[in-house]
């Protein structure tokens, strides 16, 4: 159990590396935003981990009586990144729909050709 | 015995990651994103985080696909040229993940209650919750108050994302060459998806406002709520077209919405310094401190949420309206 | 009366467990789309009715039973009509899919596997 | 026996991935996601009773309710691609 306890670390560890490779290794532009999303989704993971406790509920107060809750303030950041990485995933979305316009690509490399002739 | 089932669903997660990148057709990728989505999320709600969860699932579900999918409509399906520096990147990547898995070691385990995490500022807000707020939903006051102006930064970058996308893309020169009239229909022709449609919107939409106002009580706030509320009209769009929608709520009406709910937070804020407490302190917006929280952090969840609902439908409508 | 609505939740929910299995392995070993799509809609009609009605049972009358008829009522009425949308949309483009050469090349396979056995 | 369900659930869930990564056509991987979808909500709903939190059976609710719309987004899609290839093909011919 001892070393299950690392696991969520492990998975943030394999998607963030994951994304991280769409963004370096991809040259298709859309396929570098998916992998920074993939990139995103990983951090989200990592701090909701961390603020998970053993027998705890969601802090949110019932009548239940429970007194042991998880740590709300990663989930404020959290909450507040999601909507905010998806407004700036469509921003990127943005600018690669305009540079498809203006070059007729989204492979990076073809659009530095076009760049240096 | 959740524990487990929070590892099968990681591990379900991972797998549809590298089919991610795996695959070379974009679509495919948009459509495991969505699965990695509801992976995620059922992942969010194990780990005791429903606002998470309930964020992720109004965002995931319905805009992010909608979004990537009107963006590869106007670029291509298919990713053309393989990786560059495959084994490059490959090792630097691996090397880091090495890296990475060895610094979990020294990380405390999961769900450790002495972890430096739990033990800082979190029994804190939990402890005064109930005694300077009041509310049920600790994530919404700490949201809303303890850190109200982190989230007031966060609006402002999400505004800001939004203004971005309307200068890229919300005037310029139509890219296709289709007949308009032929295109702005939406789905009006499949009868089935479009009367199912009709009779979801308004309770997509109660649940909204149900999901806006009862943040305090559950899971939920401004964030939520306007990612659902944006959803809604999303489908009104889908169903019967772009020009139907746009006659609902005008491009004027949106980019008002946009800038209406920055300005009611700062409003508050002000309001604060002006009644004689410090900026974002509801505690002076009443005479009973309490309820003057409460009242602050309503009207706050109010700009959030006229935000966000502005600013995902401007998105929506600038891709979606462009090169058809 | 009690544990008889104890038995009976256990039982619809066991058997809710049982058909979302079965939709799954359906979908996953039918042959071609539309058969894994009636496999699938196993596991949404069958399945949810299911184990949403067992969880009614287990909830009694409360706010959550309310929510959770609503969430039945919902999932009625949009899984269908995904399915449909979905059947509508495969048939328009043809049920030609993306990857013509994969599923050619499956064809391929198909028919060389059924030569096999023949042969054998 | 909640476990029950949680685990056919999950199960199934791992079977439809299977099937979204394999294949063959797109219109399988949209099935996919659809089932995931669905069995989304039922995991939701059933986890929030496991946990003795009724109340946030609003998650299950809202992915009930929006679901739809990326189902929808796809048919739009097609019906797009459809559209576009056809005047495509007559403006090059």
């Amino acid at each position: 159990m001892e070393i299950l306890g690392l696991y969520n670390y492990w998975v943030f560890a394999i998607l963030l590396m994951i994304g991280f490779y769409a963004v370096i290794a991809k040259r298709n532009l859309v396929k570098k935003l998916i992998g920074l999303s993939l990139f995103q989704a990983a951090v989200f993971l990592l701090y909701i981990t961390m603020g998970k406790v053993d027998g705890g509920t969601a802090p949110i107060f019932s009548d239940a009586g429970t007194t042991i809750f998880s740590n709300p303030l990663p989930q404020v950041l959290i909450l507040t990144a999601i909507v905010v990485g998806i407004s700036t995933t469509a921003l990127g979305l943005g600018i690669v729909v305009r540079l498809k316009e203006e070059y007729g690509s989204i492979e990076e490399h073809e659009i530095q050709e076009i760049d240096e002739q | 015995m959740i524990v487990i089932f929070g590892i099968f669903l990681l591990t379900l997660l991972v797998i549809t990651a590298i089919a991610i990148v795996r695959t070379d057709n974009l679509f495919v990728a948009v459509m495991l994103m969505g699965i990695a989505s509801l992976l995620i999320a059922g992942n969010f709600f194990l780990l005791d985080a429903a606002d998470v969860a309930l964020t992720e699932a109004a965002v995931g579900a319905g805009i992010s696909t909608v979004l990537f999918l009107s963006a590869l409509a106007l670029t291509s399906e298919r990713e053309r040229a393989r990786s560059s520096n495959r084994a490059l990147s490959f090792t630097v990547v691996a090397a880091a993940a090495l890296i990475l898995i060895y610094a979990t070691f020294d990380k405390p385990r999961f769900g450790d209650p002495q972890a430096p995490s739990q033990i800082h500022v979190a029994p804190w807000y939990l402890e005064k919750t109930p005694e300077y707020i009041d509310i049920p939903n600790v994530v919404t006051a700490v949201l809303g108050s303890f850190r109200g102006y982190d989230t007031l930064g966060e609006v402002f970058v999400v505004f800001t994302a939004g203004i971005g996308v309307l200068f890229l893309l919300g005037s310029g020169v139509p890219l296709g060459s289709l007949p308009r009239e032929k295109i702005n229909e939406g789905l009006r022709h499949h009868l089935i998806p479009r009367v199912v449609g009709r009779v979801l919107i308004p309770f997509i939409l109660l649940f909204g406002l149900y999901v806006q106002f009862h943040g305090e009580y559950g899971p939920g706030g401004g964030f939520q709520a306007g990612a659902i509320i944006a959803a809604a009209i999303i489908l009104f769009a889908l169903l019967e077209g772009e020009r139907r929608a746009m006659s609902v709520i005008p491009a004027r009406a949106l980019l008002g919405l946009m800038a209406f709910g920055p300005l009611l937070y700062v409003a508050v804020g002000v309001a604060g310094i002006v009644l004689g407490g410090n900026f974002l302190d509801y505690s002076v917006l009443s005479s009973d401190s309490v309820k003057g929280q409460q009242l602050g952090i309503l009207l706050i969840e109010a700009g959030v949420g006229i935000t966000v609902t502005g600013v995902l439908l401007s998105i929506f409508h600038a891709f979606a309206a462009r090169g058809r | 009366m009690t544990t008889l609505l104890e038995i009976l939740s256990w039982v619809l929910l066991s058997l809710g467990g049982l058909s979302i299995l079965i939709g799954g392995i359906g979908a996953l070993r039918m042959p071609d789309l539309y058969t894994r799509m009636h496999a699938a809609s196993i596991t949404d009609s069958m399945g949810t009715i299911l184990v949403l009605l067992g969880i009614m049972l287990q909830a009694g009358w409360s706010l959550a039973t309310i929510k959770l008829i609503a969430i039945l009522l919902f999932l009625l009425l949009t899984s269908p009509t995904s399915s449909n949308a979905l059947a509508s949309a495969a048939l328009l483009a043809g049920t030609r899919p993306f990857d013509e050469a994969d599923q050619d090349e499956e064809k391929e396979e198909e028919k060389e596997k059924e030569k096999e056995k023949e042969r054998e | 026996m909640y476990y029950v369900v949680t685990i056919a659930t999950l199960v199934t869930m791992g079977l439809a991935l299977v099937r979204a990564v394999l294949g063959p056509s797109v219109y399988d991987r949209v099935l996919a996601v659809n089932m995931i979808g669905t069995k989304t909500v039922l995991l939701l709903s059933v986890i929030a009773f496991l946990y003795g939190r009724p109340d946030f059976l609003d998650l299950a609710l809202a992915y009930a309710l929006i679901n739809f719309i990326s189902v929808l987004a796809v048919l739009e899609f097609f019906r797009n691609r459809v559209l576009r290839r056809s005047t495509e093909s007559d403006t090059e011919t």
